[in-house]
C-alpha cells in the first residue's frame, strides 16, 4: 500500500507544514479577536507575495499530505483496491490543490 | 482403506535440532533432491530443542579440549556411553557452533573481550556451556526454522508418523506412513532415505518436562520395525519440576538448575532443609542425587500441600532473585507463583531419555536407508546426559544424518517398493480405536503416569518394577479394549491421545523391563536393591527389541574403544573431580 | 470483542486518523469559502457572517481542536518514528490531547 | 476471580470447517489453572471435538496463542485469575488475522511466508571454517539486536495489528521485527536486500504505530520500535541528510 517514497513525502510535508500551521494558528487567534471580516483578511493578505508563497506552499503540502493519507484510509477501511484508492486520492490531490490555489489567488492577488 | 501417496527423495521426521539440521545439510549437499520434513506440530514450534534453557556444551576456550569434554561425558555417563558416538559428539560440536553462528545466524552471549561466553553446567570440569541468556533453544530453533522456511524444503505440518514402511524385497526403507492430523487421512510418504528424529520424550511419568507433542512415537515405531534399542532404563529426572497440582499442564515443567546453584534452598513439608542428609553438597549435589533426596522426603510423607517439597529463594533477596532469574520469576508469576520471595512447590520430573535406537556414529541403523539422530538415538550419553550435551547431540548428529542421507539418496535411482501388507496392517491398527466403543482413555493415561512414577521412577527395586510391569501390561489390554467416541478423524485430538498412549505404553514396558535387567545402579538408574555401580570394567548396556509380541532384553558389553575405566585421555590427570553444580 | 483496541496508543491512532480525515474533507470547503473573495469582499463577508451562527462556530472550534490534535499527535508520531528519543508514548499522546483541548479552548474564548 | 465460584462459564468461538458457531462450557475452577488448562479440560471432559494447539506449556514455542476475552494471549502462561471478570466468565477465540483451520487452530503459513519475504533470515558472510565473530558484550548494535531477538513466533502481535487486518499484503510486526534485528547484526550480508524488501508496498511504512504489537507481545518485545527503526533506516537510504541511525 504505502512504500518508502509515499511515506517520505507524507512525513516531509508534515514537517514542512508544522511552522506554517503554527503561524497560521497564531495569526488566526490574533485575527479572530473581534470577529473575522473579509476586509480584515483581505487587507492583510492582498498584494503580498510573502503571504502568497506562505499559503501557496501550505496548500500544496496539505494537498499532497492529505491525499496520501486519504488513500491509505480509503484502502484500509473502505475499498481494498489499490487502483481505486490511487485514483480517488489523485482526485483529492487535484481538488485540494485546485481549490486551494484558487483561494490563495483570491485572497492575495486581487 | 485408501491413502494418499507423496514422493520425496529425503524424508525427515521431526523438526527439533536434529530434524532441522538434517534438512539444511541435506538440501545443501543435494540441492536438486527434494527434502521433506514431516512433523507432528508446526515446523520448529514443537519438540524440546526449543525449550533448551541452559545451553550447548562445546570445547572452544583455551584450556578446554575435545578430550576433556569427552572424558566428562564418559564419566558423567558412568562409563556406559558408546565411546565413538561420544567422541563424535564432542569433536563435531565446535564445528556446529561455528556453523550455527557464522552460517545460520545464531548469536550466543559474549564476554567483554568479544569471545563467546561459556558458563558452568553440572558435572563438568570446565565452563564450556555456550548459551543465549536462558533461552538458548529459542535462538537455535528460531534461526534453523527461518533458514528451512527460506530454502525450498517441503513441509508436512501436523503430520504424525505412525509406521516405518520397509520394502518387501530387500528390507530397505521405502517410506513412512502418516496421519495428516488436520484431515485425518492416511498419507504414505515414499522416500529414498528417511531420518527419524522424533526426539524420544519420557512423557509417561506423572511429572515430565518435555513438550506435549512428544510421546515416544519414534521408538515405538522402531520397536515395531524390529530395530534394537539400548539403555532404555536410563530416564533422567530433573529435581525441580514445578508442582501446580492436578489439572494443570504447568505441573512438571522445569525450574532451572541455576536456582539451586545460586544458593536456593529445598525445604520439606515442615519447611526444613533436608538435602544435607543425603549429600555433603546439599542442594548443589547432582541432579540424580537431589532427585532421590526429594523423592525420599516425599516417600516419608514430609511433603508440601500438593505432595512435593518447596524451593525457596527469598533468603537471597527477592530483588536479586528477580533480576538474576528474571525469565523464571516472570514465568512463575504468570502462572501464579512467587518464586522471588515465596515458596514454590517442586517435584522431580522426567526430563530426558538417554536410551534410544542403536545407531552407528554416522547415524545409520540396521534398516538400510533409515537414519536416526537426536534424542531418538541411544548411546552417546550412557547412563546420564550432561546438561548441555542434549542439544549438542541433536545438532551434531542431525547434521551428520543430513550429509549421509543426501549422499545415499543421490546414488539411488528408484524408490524402494513399500510393503503393502505393512501399510494395510498399520492402517488397521490405527483405525482400531475408531471401531471400539468410546471409553475414558484419560483414566488409562493417568494410571500409566502414576504407575511409571511410582514403580519405574526415581528409585527402583525388583518388586516395584515387577508390579509396574504387570500394571503396564494390564493397561495395554485396557487400552486395546477402549475406543474413541469421536469418530470423525479430522482434528481428532482424542484419537491422537489414544495413539500417544499406545506409544507410551509400548516404550514404558521396555523401560520397565530394561530397569529390571540392570541389577546395579548407574547414573540415572538407581536400584535400591542393587545400590552399587558394579564393576566398571565389565560394564554392559541393555538392549531391547521386539520379537513377535514380546520384548526381548539382552546385555552387551561396553566397548572401551578409546579409554578404559581408570584411564583418562587427559595426560595430566587420571581422576576427574566429582561432579559439582555451579 | 475488539478489546485489543482498548489501549491508549490505539486510541491515539484512531484520533489521529479521524482528525486527519476530517481535515482533508473540510479543507476544500474552507478553500471554497476563501475563494469567494474572487467574487468580491461582500460575498466573502456573507459567507463569513454565516460563520457567526453558533453551530458553525462550534464546528469551527471543533475543527481547530481536530487540527491541534492532528498536529500535536503528528509531532508525537514524528518523534517516535524519526528520532531516537525514547519518550513515554502514552504520556506523549495524553499530553498532545490535553494540549489540543487547551488550544481549542483558547480559540473558543477568542471567538466569543 | 470470584473465589467462591466453583465453575467458570467459558464461551468458545468454534469453526468446523464450514460454519462458525459458539459453544458454552461450565469448567471447574482450580487454584492453579491457566487458560490452556481450561481449554484442555473442555476437550478432555466436555467436548472432544474441540481443536486447539500447544506444545511446550511454558511460553517458549508460541503454539498456544488465542484470543482471551478479546485480547491475544499465550494461553499456557495466562493464569485464569488474571483474565476472568467478576462474573466468572471467559471467552475464548482463535487468533485474528490468520485463517482458522478448526476451532482454535489457525493456519500460520502466511505468517511465516511473510517472514521469508521480509528476508527474516540470516545471510552469512563467513563459513563454519572461520572463527566466531568477536563482538564485545557492550557492542551497541548488538545490544540493539538483542532487544528484539527473543521472539517465539507466536503471532500475537500479528493478530493484534489492525493494519494486518486491513491489508492482506502487510508483512506485519513479527517479520519486520525480525528484519530489524538482522539489520543490527553486523555479521549479516544482505542488509540492503532486506531493506529493499521491507520498503516495498507491503513493508514497514504501512505501520501506523498502533502499538497493539508492543502492547501484547508476551515476551515484552517492542515490534513498534523495531518498525520505527526500519522506517528511519529506509529514510536514511533515501535522504543523504536524513537522521543518523548509529
Ligand atoms: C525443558 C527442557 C530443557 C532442556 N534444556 C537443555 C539444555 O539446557 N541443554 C541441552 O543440551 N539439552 C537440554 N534439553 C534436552 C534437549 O532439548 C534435547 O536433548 C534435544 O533438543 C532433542 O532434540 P531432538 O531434535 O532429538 O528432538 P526434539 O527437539 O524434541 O524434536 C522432536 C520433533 O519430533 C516431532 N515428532 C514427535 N513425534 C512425531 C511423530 N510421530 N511424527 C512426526 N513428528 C514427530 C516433534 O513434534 C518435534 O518436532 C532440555 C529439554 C527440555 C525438555
Ligand atoms: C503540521 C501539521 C501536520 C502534521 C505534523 C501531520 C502529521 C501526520 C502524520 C505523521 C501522519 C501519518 C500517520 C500515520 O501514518 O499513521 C499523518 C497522516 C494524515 N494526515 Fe496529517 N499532519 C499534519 C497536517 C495535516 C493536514 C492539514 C491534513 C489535511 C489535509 C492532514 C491529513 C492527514 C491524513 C488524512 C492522514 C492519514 C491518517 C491515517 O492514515 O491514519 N494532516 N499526518
Ligand atoms: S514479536 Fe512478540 S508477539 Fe510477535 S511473534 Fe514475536 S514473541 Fe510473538
Ligand atoms: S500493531 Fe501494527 S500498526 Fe504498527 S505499531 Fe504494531 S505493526
Ligand atoms: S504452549 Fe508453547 S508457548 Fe504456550
Amino acid at each position: 500500500m504505502i512504500n518508502a517514497r509515499l511515506y517520505l513525502m507524507q512525513r516531509l510535508t508534515a514537517i514542512a507544514m508544522l511552522p506554517l500551521i503554527i503561524t497560521h494558528l497564531v495569526v488566526m487567534i490574533y485575527a479572530i479577536n473581534g470577529g473575522l471580516s473579509a476586509e480584515e483578511i483581505l487587507g492583510r493578505t492582498q498584494g503580498s507575495i510573502g503571504w502568497a508563497v506562505f499559503y501557496g506552499s501550505f496548500v500544496l503540502f496539505a494537498a499532497i499530505h492529505g491525499a496520501i493519507g486519504f488513500r491509505t484510509i480509503l484502502y484500509e477501511w473502505f475499498v481494498p483496491n489499490i487502483t481505486v484508492c490511487s485514483v480517488a486520492s489523485i482526485a483529492l490531490l487535484v481538488i485540494l490543490s485546485g481549490l486551494g490555489l484558487r483561494a490563495v489567488y483570491a485572497v492575495t492577488w486581487l | 482403506m485408501s491413502y494418499q501417496t507423496i514422493t520425496t527423495d529425503i524424508l525427515i521426521l521431526g523438526s527439533g535440532g536434529a530434524g532441522l539440521f538434517a534438512a539444511l545439510h541435506a538440501k545443501k549437499q543435494a540441492p536438486d533432491l527434494s527434502v521433506t520434513i514431516a512433523v507432528k506440530g508446526l515446523l520448529g514450534k514443537c519438540g524440546c530443542t526449543r525449550m533448551v534453557q541452559g545451553g550447548y556444551n562445546v570445547a572452544l576456550a583455551p584450556g578446554d579440549s575435545v578430550e576433556r569434554h569427552f572424558m566428562d561425558t564418559i564419566e558423567g555417563g558412568k562409563w556406559l556411553p558408546h565411546q565413538e558416538m561420544a567422541w563424535t559428539l564432542c569433536q563435531t560440536a565446535p564445528e556446529r557452533i561455528r556453523e550455527l553462528e557464522n552460517e545460520l545466524g545464531c548469536f550466543f552471549d559474549r564476554n567483554p573481550d568479544g569471545s563467546v561466553h561459556q558458563k558452568a553446567f553440572a558435572g563438568q570440569t570446565f565452563d564450556r556451556t555456550v548459551h543465549k541468556g536462558d533461552l538458548t533453544g529459542i535462538e537455535i530453533i528460531g534461526r534453523l526454522m527461518e533458514q528451512v522456511h527460506a530454502r525450498g524444503i517441503n513441509k508436512l505440518e501436523e503430520h504424525r508418523a505412525i509406521e516405518l514402511i520397509v520394502s518387501s524385497n530387500d528390507g530397505r526403507i521405502a517410506g513412512v506412513l502418516m496421519i495428516d492430523m488436520r484431515s485425518g487421512e492416511f498419507v504414505l510418504v515414499r522416500a529414498k532415505t528417511v531420518l527419524m528424529a522424533t526426539g524420544g520424550g519420557p512423557t509417561m511419568y506423572r511429572y515430565h518436562t518435555p513438550s506435549g507433542d512428544k510421546s515416544m512415537d519414534g521408538l515405538a515405531m522402531a520397536l515395531r520395525a524390529g530395530l534394537t534399542l539400548r539403555d532404555m532404563e536410563m530416564v533422567q529426572f530433573h529435581p525441580t519440576g514445578l508442582l501446580g497440582g492436578e489439572g494443570t499442564r504447568m505441573t512438571g515443567t522445569v525450574l532451572e538448575e541455576g536456582l539451586r546453584g545460586a544458593g536456593g534452598y529445598l525445604l520439606n513439608g515442615n519447611k526444613e532443609r533436608f538435602m544435607f542428609q543425603y549429600d555433603d553438597r546439599g542442594e548443589r549435589a547432582t541432579r540424580d542425587i537431589v532427585s532421590r533426596g526429594i523423592y525420599e522426603e516425599m516417600r516419608s510423607g514430609q511433603t508440601s500441600p500438593l505432595g512435593g517439597v518447596y524451593i525457596s529463594m527469598g533468603h537471597l533477596g527477592p530483588d536479586m532473585v528477580a533480576s538474576k532469574f528474571s525469565g523464571m520469576v516472570k514465568r512463575c508469576a504468570d502462572c501464579g507463583f512467587d518464586l522471588a520471595g515465596g515458596l514454590v512447590e517442586v517435584v522431580p520430573t522426567a526430563h530426558y531419555l538417554m536410551g534410544g535406537v542403536i545407531v552407528t556414529p554416522d547415524t545409520r541403523t540396521e534398516i538400510p536407508g533409515l537414519f536416526v539422530a537426536g534424542e531418538d538415538a541411544g548411546g552417546a550419553h550412557g547412563s546420564n546426559r550432561l546438561g548441555g550435551n542434549g542439544v549438542a547431540n541433536s545438532t551434531v548428529f542431525g547434521g551428520i544424518a543430513g550429509d549421509q542421507m543426501a549422499e545415499e539418496a543421490s546414488s539411488i535411482q528408484h524408490h524402494a517398493e513399500p510393503d503393502q501388507h505393512l501399510i494395510d496392517q498399520a492402517i488397521e491398527r490405527n483405525l482400531n480405536p475408531m471401531r471400539l466403543n468410546g471409553g475414558s482413555i484419560h483414566e488409562i493415561r493417568e494410571d500409566l503416569l502414576n504407575t511409571m512414577w511410582e514403580h519405574v521412577g526415581v528409585m527402583r527395586n525388583a518388586e516395584a518394577l515387577s508390579q509396574g510391569l504387570t500394571k503396564i501390561r494390564a493397561l495395554r489390554t485396557e487400552l486395546y479394549a477402549t475406543g474413541i467416541a469421536l469418530k470423525a478423524r479430522s482434528f481428532n485430538m482424542a484419537w491422537h491421545e489414544w495413539l500417544n498412549l499406545e506409544s507410551l505404553i509400548d516404550t514404558s514396558e521396555v523401560i520397565c523391563l530394561s530397569a529390571l535387567a540392570r541389577d546395579n545402579s548407574r547414573g540415572a538408574h538407581f536400584r535400591e536393591d542393587f545400590p552399587e555401580a558394579g564393576d566398571l570394567n565389565s560394564s554392559f548396556f541393555t538392549t531391547a527389541h521386539q520379537s513377535r509380541d514380546t520384548y526381548v532384553i539382552n546385555r552387551r558389553p561396553v566397548e572401551f574403544s578409546r579409554v578404559k575405566p581408570g584411564e583418562s585421555l587427559l595426560a595430566s590427570e587420571n581422576a576427574l573431580p566429582e561432579e559439582v553444580i555451579s | 470483542m475488539m478489546k485489543h483496541r482498548s489501549h491508549p496508543l490505539w486510541k491515539a491512532f484512531l484520533l489521529h486518523r479521524i482528525s486527519g480525515l476530517a481535515l482533508a474533507l473540510f479543507l476544500p470547503i474552507h478553500f471554497v469559502i476563501l475563494g469567494l473573495a474572487l467574487e468580491g469582499a461582500s460575498a466573502l463577508n456573507t459567507a463569513l457572517a454565516f460563520s457567526d451562527l453558533p453551530f458553525v462556530k462550534a464546528a469551527e472550534v471543533g475543527l481547530i481542536l481536530l487540527l491541534a490534535i492532528h498536529l500535536l499527535g503528528g509531532i508525537r508520531i514524528l518523534i517516535l518514528e524519526l528520532t531516537h528519543l525514547s519518550w513515554d508514548q502514552q504520556m506523549l499522546s495524553r499530553s498532545a490531547f490535553g494540549l489540543s483541548a487547551i488550544i481549542a479552548t483558547i480559540f473558543l474564548w477568542s471567538a466569543l | 476471580m470470584n473465589s467462591n465460584a466453583k465453575t467458570l462459564t467459558v464461551t468458545v468461538d468454534r469453526f468446523d470447517g464450514d460454519t462458525h458457531y459458539q459453544t458454552t462450557h461450565e469448567v471447574p475452577t482450580r487454584d492453579n489453572q491457566t487458560v490452556l488448562d481450561v481449554v484442555t479440560w473442555i476437550q478432555q471432559h466436555d467436548d472432544p471435538t474441540l481443536a486447539y494447539r500447544f506444545a511446550c506449556r511454558v511460553g517458549m514455542c508460541g503454539s498456544c496463542a488465542m484470543n482471551v476475552n478479546g485480547e491475544p494471549k499465550w494461553s499456557c502462561r495466562t493464569h485464569v485469575s488474571k483474565v476472568v471478570s467478576g462474573d466468572a466468565s471467559l471467552s475464548i477465540a482463535p487468533l485474528r488475522n490468520m485463517p482458522v483451520l478448526r476451532d482454535l487452530s489457525v493456519d500460520m503459513s502466511e505468517f511465516f511466508d511473510k517472514w521469508t519475504q521480509a528476508v527474516g533470515y540470516f545471510v552469512p558472510t563467513k563459513t563454519k571454517d572461520d572463527p566466531l565473530s568477536e563482538i564485545t558484550s557492550d557492542d551497541r548494535a548488538r545490544a540493539k539486536a538483542n532487544q528484539s531477538i527473543e521472539c517465539i513466533n507466536c503471532g500475537i502481535c500479528y493478530s493484534a495489528c489492525d493494519v494486518v487486518a486491513a491489508n492482506d499484503a502487510y508483512l506485519g510486526p513479527a517479520a519486520l521485527n525480525r528484519a530489524w534485528t538482522l539489520m543490527n547484526d553486523e555479521r549479516d550480508g544482505a542488509r540492503q536486500t532486506r531493506l529493499d524488501a521491507v520498503s516495498g508496498d507491503a513493508g514497514c511504512h504501512n505501520c501506523h504505530s498502533q502499538h497493539g504489537c508492543s502492547t501484547y507481545c508476551p515476551n515484552l518485545l517492542a515490534p513498534a520500535s523495531s518498525i520505527a527503526g526500519l522506517k528511519r533506516q529506509t529514510l536514511m537510504n533515501l535522504l543523504p541528510w536524513g537522521p543518523s541511525d548509529d
